[in-house]
């Protein structure tokens, strides 16, 4: 029975850092936040049992993508401390909403019973392993993937690129 | 057939851009050019058999060798990747500028293959995202502002239909333990509410990926701020490929033409046809001018699909390929009077059909054929699609689409009066006729508009009956 | 074709022809040729009296529209009696004529005239009949024009009432093709249904405004002011009413069966009776010769129509007999009225007086014809008014109550205009005038004495001409001989009495034959309805209507306009603006829109399950 | 569908609705282009979720773990481009405000 609370304690944890990353003032504590939903998420995974997909999450999305959020605000001009006190105030008046909805939507999920007329598939009785079937099954998709990696890398390679003097400022 | 079109390019772009040597990136322009030649000649010429290789080591299961349909768009996308090539390699200033344009297309020229050829949900949705993400590049490239605007709305739109299709897809993987097609049709067979959530989660994604009325926000932005080689590839192929094929591909494979979809697809064509044709009406940029245009004639397409018969589908298809000929004719057009006279701005622009004959002869032709005025290819396949709706029964549909017909020719008109004929401005008297990368791929399409016209039974009916299969498919 | 088509229509057009050509210096040709036409014409209706002739020539293209004539008893009766006015007023013509301008034109004219309605008696097809009919149109135009320098106005006034009349006939005759099937007029026979019933009105309008009776008369009054004399004892005076009354019986008892219950009927005799006493009172305060003989023209086509209206075989048989009476004291006042102004050279009565004593055979046959006109019994217009009363009164009083009060007006205004033309002492001027020439005489004492025969001996013509015309209606019983009822003949005696009393009255309390009638026209109720009479004109409130009518088209032209280049071009662009910018601008606004539409697309993916 | 899944499922269908509204929220409603990417990376994050629950509940964990692994990579290669060109957008405007990429109009 334990189980189902330590899921509804790790589902809630995760809500409430997505909720902290929306709500929150200043940016560098918003991607924080963000890391932190990860980390909810792979916590999470674990229990559904999807332990490889939970540490590729962990590393990839708290990690690199924490990083690349990181390098950005450095690289942009942050607002300075008296600026963001003031601005967190009138950003309050766009996003006091959030809570409101969530709040009636969860309560209205949790009062209707939704239809579950659905039956979920029969489980597999071959128990493959994680590794034959990205291989076997999902070769197209490999191929996809590195079509992507080459793709982010001429990417990164246009856009970071620090504008060299001879380029026409336009 | 399938190995060639994803992996080859691949192996391009890789030893194109090997470390050692700036020798190599100048051959990219060459390697994209055989590439499109290559997939478009698969297409036409029967040398299947001509690959000693046999089974592609890759497992049958994953690649399904294309159908009518995707024959037909991989033979599009050679085409229009070849005229992209020529005008961007032409317009991008700096060298290394150039190469990277040139492997940008390659790249999302096999992501799109892989669009087409891919057999189940999930690569579908891996290959969508490989188009999008190198055309947000593209677009980005030139790093002005209003490029980068573009650019961003476009991966903002994209990433919610990624969104959508993803949790459809997680859906069906819930419903059916797999993402392929078939088992996804069974599904929504039984008809059970996930199911149709699910699809219509999937076909929400794709209508905004395919710019479609009122999803449509992202795209005149994107094409309008986009290089004049990147527009061409996004308004020819792009939006085409991976929105309005694939919603063909979707409702052909799982949903099939039941009543709900087919209203839905009746009704977001009729109000594409419409908001986009007049919209088009009163612009004056010519690139945003087109941009519309390509809205409004993509709703036709998916009207055509919607009226569920063999007809139906054919048209569509038929003004799927046409559309790709002669938009990415208008906007190599655009392209050449960018060139020549450096602005867009229909009201400066004037009389430049004497200094700029080719240009000028072509974008008549490619008018006429958007205009659906016959013997050009856009007529029969306007044709096909009033007459599909019309006989399906769907008569106020099929009325709006001879309506918006009408208000297509007179932009389209209106547009070749203001730019083309009328007089000359002082400033641009001195232009001359662009160069012979705007002018070839100009001819090579406007031939094939009017060859697809004048022997349209012949294209009729190696090409286009063979897509009838669709509808059998469930 | 057996002489009907050559003698009848071929012969008078090639003579009116070489009237008009025959140079003027030789004096007398174009009267000479004039007078042989017509006299030809009339021996050719004497021959062909009676008998019984059909002629067809295939023509038209197999439409049906073959040219066929037919000459039966009634055809020839109406040619023959045309015939003879012809010849008379031609000869009466001859010399009035003769220092007018324009005599060419003139005897062009009514020859022509004359073979257009033999043309038109004699058709068997409605489109020949249209044909001839339209071409009176023509010389009717012809004749009023060359009158005087001013005429013009009147001829286009007479050409557009005859004009917009005949279209309605044109729409009838249409409207009876394709009920009948077929147009040769013997072969139509359609019951009164509604449908038929609308397409006999039409045709009635074009008749009685052809007959010149109310609401189409006031082109007439008019004409008798600015054409030359003759042609008012012509055509308005006996020939067109000929015509007119001769297609109204056709129609109403041949092609139509005219019952008495049918509304159609009612309205005829509503017609006609409007048309008898407005027209008298009318006539009534004329002050000119011409102009009181023109309006008892018209309120005598009242008498005809009342009688055919009434649909009862005396009462048919009356309006046809009235028709021929009418024709001969009407042209004969006419040409009394011509001998007048021939000789005093004015017709206005308040200077003329004492002519009695000066012109003694023109008083003499004035007296005659008025006597006729008025229903004096040993006359004609008696017996004639005596039938039409018999069959109103069959129908309903107040139909024969306007009638006599008709008749009352009638004899009052005859005696003003004896009285004060001929009567009264002579002013210096006229003293020495002399009679009317000898040529203009004959025809004048011809057509008074026919009046006498007519009236004792009018059992020829009722008996033998016009009862024939009621076929199986009428065999019953006799019409001709004294009215076989008295108490009709006593009211009238009366009426008539009353009128005479009226006239000593009115004479002793003006002291001139002029005043008769003031009393009645400065009555209370009346002098209102004579000032307002003048512009009561339906001719003058047509073009009115016209002209606004055509000012409010000119307007909904520019509406339609505006529609086209303005209105479409303005909704178009701003439809244009609006799919433009609905759009918004930012991504989230874009994201929005599509959160919208993903909303639609469910709803409808759920909507039919 | 046994009684612990369906309650299981019961309990995810409360949470995710939660998650999506959360994020769109964010996108649209945010002016830091910075933040718009942040609300995309949680929506992202809620369909791995998905994935990873249906993968789950039919028993087919490897399956999905595979799905799972191509979608990160996607979405890192996405990410890095959107960032790259908010980047440029800083460049030229110098702020991160998204109210003024809503120049591109009609």
């Amino acid at each position: 029975m334990n189980g189902l609370t330590l899921d509804i304690f790790l589902l809630a944890m995760m809500t409430a850092a997505a909720v902290w990353t929306v709500m929150r003032g200043s940016l560098l504590r918003a991607v924080i936040a963000l890391a932190l939903t990860s980390i909810a998420l792979t916590a999470v995974m674990f229990r559904l049992k999807a332990p490889i997909a939970a540490v590729f999450e962990l590393s990839v999305c708290a990690g690199l993508i924490t990083v690349v959020f990181m390098s950005t605000i450095a690289l942009t001009k942050p607002l300075t401390h008296k600026e963001t006190l003031d601005y967190t105030k009138t950003r309050m008046k766009r996003f006091w909403l959030l809570p409101v909805i969530m709040a009636l939507l969860g309560s209205a999920l949790l009062y209707f019973t939704i239809p579950m007329d659905f039956n979920l598939a029969a489980p597999l009785e071959t128990a493959k392993n994680f590794r034959n079937i990205l291989w076997e099954e999902r070769q197209f998709d490999l191929i996809g993937q590195i079509l992507v990696i080459l793709a982010g890398i001429f990417g990164v390679v246009v856009l970071f690129k620090e504008r060299s003097k001879d380029e026409p400022q336009d | 057939m399938s190995w060639t079109l994803v992996v080859v390019p691949i192996i391009a772009v890789i030893l194109l851009n090997l470390p050692f040597g700036e020798g190599y990136r100048k051959l990219a322009f060459p390697a994209g050019i055989f590439l499109a030649v290559l997939q478009s000649a698969l297409v036409l010429l029967p040398i299947e058999n001509m690959f000693p290789y046999g089974a592609c080591p890759l497992s049958p299961f994953v690649f399904l060798s294309p159908d009518a349909l995707g024959l037909l768009m991989i033979l599009s996308v050679g085409i229009v990747v070849f005229s992209a090539l020529l005008v961007g390699w032409r317009m991008t200033d700096k060298t290394s500028r150039k190469s990277d344009f040139a492997n940008l297309i390659i790249l999302a020229m096999a992501g799109m293959n892989g669009v087409i050829l891919s057999g189940d949900l999930f690569s579908l949705y891996v290959f969508l995202e490989i188009v999008a993400v190198s055309s947000f590049i593209l677009i980005a490239m030139d790093k002005n502002r209003e490029a980068l605007e573009g650019s961003f709305k476009y991966i903002m739109l994209s990433a919610v239909a990624t969104i959508l299709i993803l949790s459809s897809i997680s859906v069906f993987l819930m419903l059916t333990g797999s993402t392929s097609f078939s088992a996804a049709a069974a599904a929504l067979k039984q008809g059970n509410h996930a199911a149709v959530l699910a699809s219509g989660l999937f076909i929400i994604g794709l209508l905004i990926k395919g710019g479609i009325a009122p999803f449509h926000g992202w795209l005149p932005d994107a094409y309008t701020s986009a290089p004049a080689g990147v527009s061409i590839f996004l308004a020819g192929i792009v939006t085409k490929t991976t929105g309005i094929y694939t919603i063909i591909k979707l409702v052909s494979y799982v949903t099939g033409y039941t009543g709900p979809v087919k209203e839905i697809l009746l009704f977001f064509g009729a109000v594409s046809a419409l908001l986009g044709a007049f919209a088009a009406l009163d612009q004056k940029n010519f690139k945003r001018m087109l941009a519309y245009s390509s809205i409004s004639q993509m709703g036709y397409v998916i009207m055509g699909l919607g009226a569920g018969n063999p007809l139906g589908v054919m048209g569509a298809a038929f003004h799927l390929f046409n559309h790709a000929i002669f938009k990415t004719q208008l906007f190599v057009n655009s392209a050449a009077v960018e060139q020549e006279t450096g602005t867009l701005n229909m009201d400066r622009l004037g009389g430049l059909s004497d200094k700029m004959p080719v240009t000028g002869a072509t974008s008549v032709v490619a008018l006429l054929s958007t205009a659906g005025v016959p013997p050009l290819s856009g007529f029969w396949s306007k044709l096909l699609v009033i007459v599909a709706l019309w006989v399906a029964g769907y008569k106020i549909y099929a009325l709006i689409a001879v309506f918006a017909g009408v208000v297509t020719l007179a932009y389209l008109l209106s547009m070749q009066r203001r730019v083309f004929f009328g007089n000359i401005s002082a400033s641009f008297s001195n232009i001359k006729e662009a160069g012979v990368s705007f002018t070839l791929p100009a001819v090579l399409l406007s031939t094939i508009t009017i060859a697809a016209g004048v022997f349209f039974p012949y294209v009729f009916e190696k090409l286009i009956i063979p897509v009838q299969a669709l509808l059998g498919l469930l | 074709m057996n002489g009907l088509l050559q003698f009848f229509i071929i012969t008078p057009s090639l003579l009116a022809a070489a009237a008009f050509l025959s140079p003027k210096r030789i004096k007398g040709l174009r009267e000479g040729i004039a007078l042989v036409a017509t006299g030809l014409n009339l021996y050719f209706a004497l021959a062909y009296f009676g008998r019984d002739i059909y002629a067809t020539v295939p023509w038209g293209g197999g439409l049906g529209l073959d040219f066929s004539l037919r000459l039966y008893g009634f055809s020839s009766f109406i040619i023959a009696s045309a015939a003879a006015f012809s010849f008379l007023i031609t000869l009466y013509s001859s010399v009035f004529m003769y220092k007018k301008e324009h005599p060419g034109q003139f005897y062009l004219y009514l020859i022509l005239s004359v073979a257009m309605i033999n043309g038109a008696v004699l058709a068997d097809n409605l489109v020949v009949l249209l044909f001839f009919w339209e071409g009176l149109l023509v010389t009717l135009f012809g004749m009023i024009f060359i009158g005087h320098k001013g005429a013009y106005k009147t001829a286009m006034k007479a050409l557009i009432i005859a004009g917009i009349t005949d279209l309605c006939m044109m729409l009838g005759i249409a409207l009876t093709y394709y009920l009948a099937g077929t147009l040769t007029i013997s072969k139509i026979h359609l019951p009164m249904s509604f449908g038929a019933s609308v397409a006999f009105i039409f045709i009635m309008i074009g008749a009685i405004s052809k007959a010149g009776s109310m609401p189409f008369h006031s082109w007439i009054p008019d004409a008798a002011v600015d054409a030359p004399l003759p042609f008012m004892a012509f055509l308005p005076g006996s020939l067109e009413k000929l015509i007119g009354i001769y297609f109204l019986t056709r129609i109403s008892l041949d092609m139509f069966q005219l019952s008495a219950g049918s509304w159609v009927s009612t309205v005829m005799m509503i017609v006609g009776a409007v048309t008898i006493i407005l027209a008298v009172m009318m006539a009534l305060v004329q002050k000119d010769f011409k102009k009181l003989l023109s309006y008892h023209a018209i309120s005598q086509v009242g008498y005809m129509i009342l009688g055919i209206g009434t649909a009862v075989p005396v009462g048919i048989v009356g309006g046809i007999f009235h028709m021929l009476n009418n024709a001969i004291y009407k042209s004969c006042l006419f040409l009394t009225g011509g001998a007048v102004e021939h000789r005093a050279g004015t017709t206005d009565l308040r200077k003329l007086g004492g002519l009695g004593k000066v012109m003694p055979v023109t008083f003499a046959s004035f007296i005659v014809a008025a006597l006729a006109i008025s229903g004096v019994p040993p006359f004609n217009g008696f017996f004639s008014k005596e039938l039409v009363y018999d069959g109103a009164l069959e129908r309903h009083w107040i139909f024969y109550f306007a009638a006599v009060a008709g008749s009352f007006f009638t004899a009052a205004s005859f005696l003003k205009l004896g009285h004060s033309a001929f009567g009264g002492k002579i002013s210096e001027e006229f003293k020495k005038i002399k009679e009317a020439p000898f040529a203009m005489l004959v025809p004048m004492v011809v057509i008074a004495s026919a009046c006498i025969v007519f009236g004792l001996y009018n059992s020829f013509p009722i008996d033998k001409l016009i009862a024939p015309v009621l076929g199986e209606h009428a065999q019953s019983h006799v019409f001709s001989g004294f009215p076989h009822n008295i108490m009709l003949v006593a009211i009238t005696l009366v009426v008539l009495a009353g009128a005479v009393l009226n006239h000593i009255y009115g004479v002793k309390k003006t002291g001139k034959g002029l005043g008769a009638v003031d009393h009645i026209h400065h009555a209370p109720v009346l002098s209102t309805l004579y000032d307002k009479s003048g512009q009561a004109d339906p001719y003058d409130i047509g073009m009115k209507l016209t002209g606004i009518l055509a000012a409010g088209l000119w307007y909904i032209d520019r509406g339609i306009d505006w529609l086209y280049n303005g209105f479409s071009v303005y909704s178009a662009y701003a439809i244009a603006f609006v799919s433009k910018n609905i759009r918004g601008a930012s991504y989230s606004a874009f994201i929005i829109w599509s959160l919208i539409g993903a909303a639609a697309v469910l709803a409808m993916m759920f909507g039919k399950s | 569908m046994t009684q612990e899944t369906a309650q299981l499922l019961r309990l995810y269908i409360v949470f995710l609705p939660l998650i999506f509204v959360a994020g769109f929220y964010c996108v649209i409603t945010t002016r830091n282009l910075i933040r718009t990417l942040l609300g995309l990376e949680i929506l992202t994050k809620a369909v791995t979720l998905m994935l990873a629950l249906a993968g789950y509940l039919t028993g087919r964990t490897a399956m999905s773990q595979a799905l799972i692994i191509t979608l990160i990579v996607i979405e890192v290669v996405v990410i890095a481009v959107a960032a790259g060109v908010v980047l440029n957008i800083f460049r030229h405007n110098n702020s991160l405000d998204a109210r003024n990429i809503r120049s591109l109009k009609g």
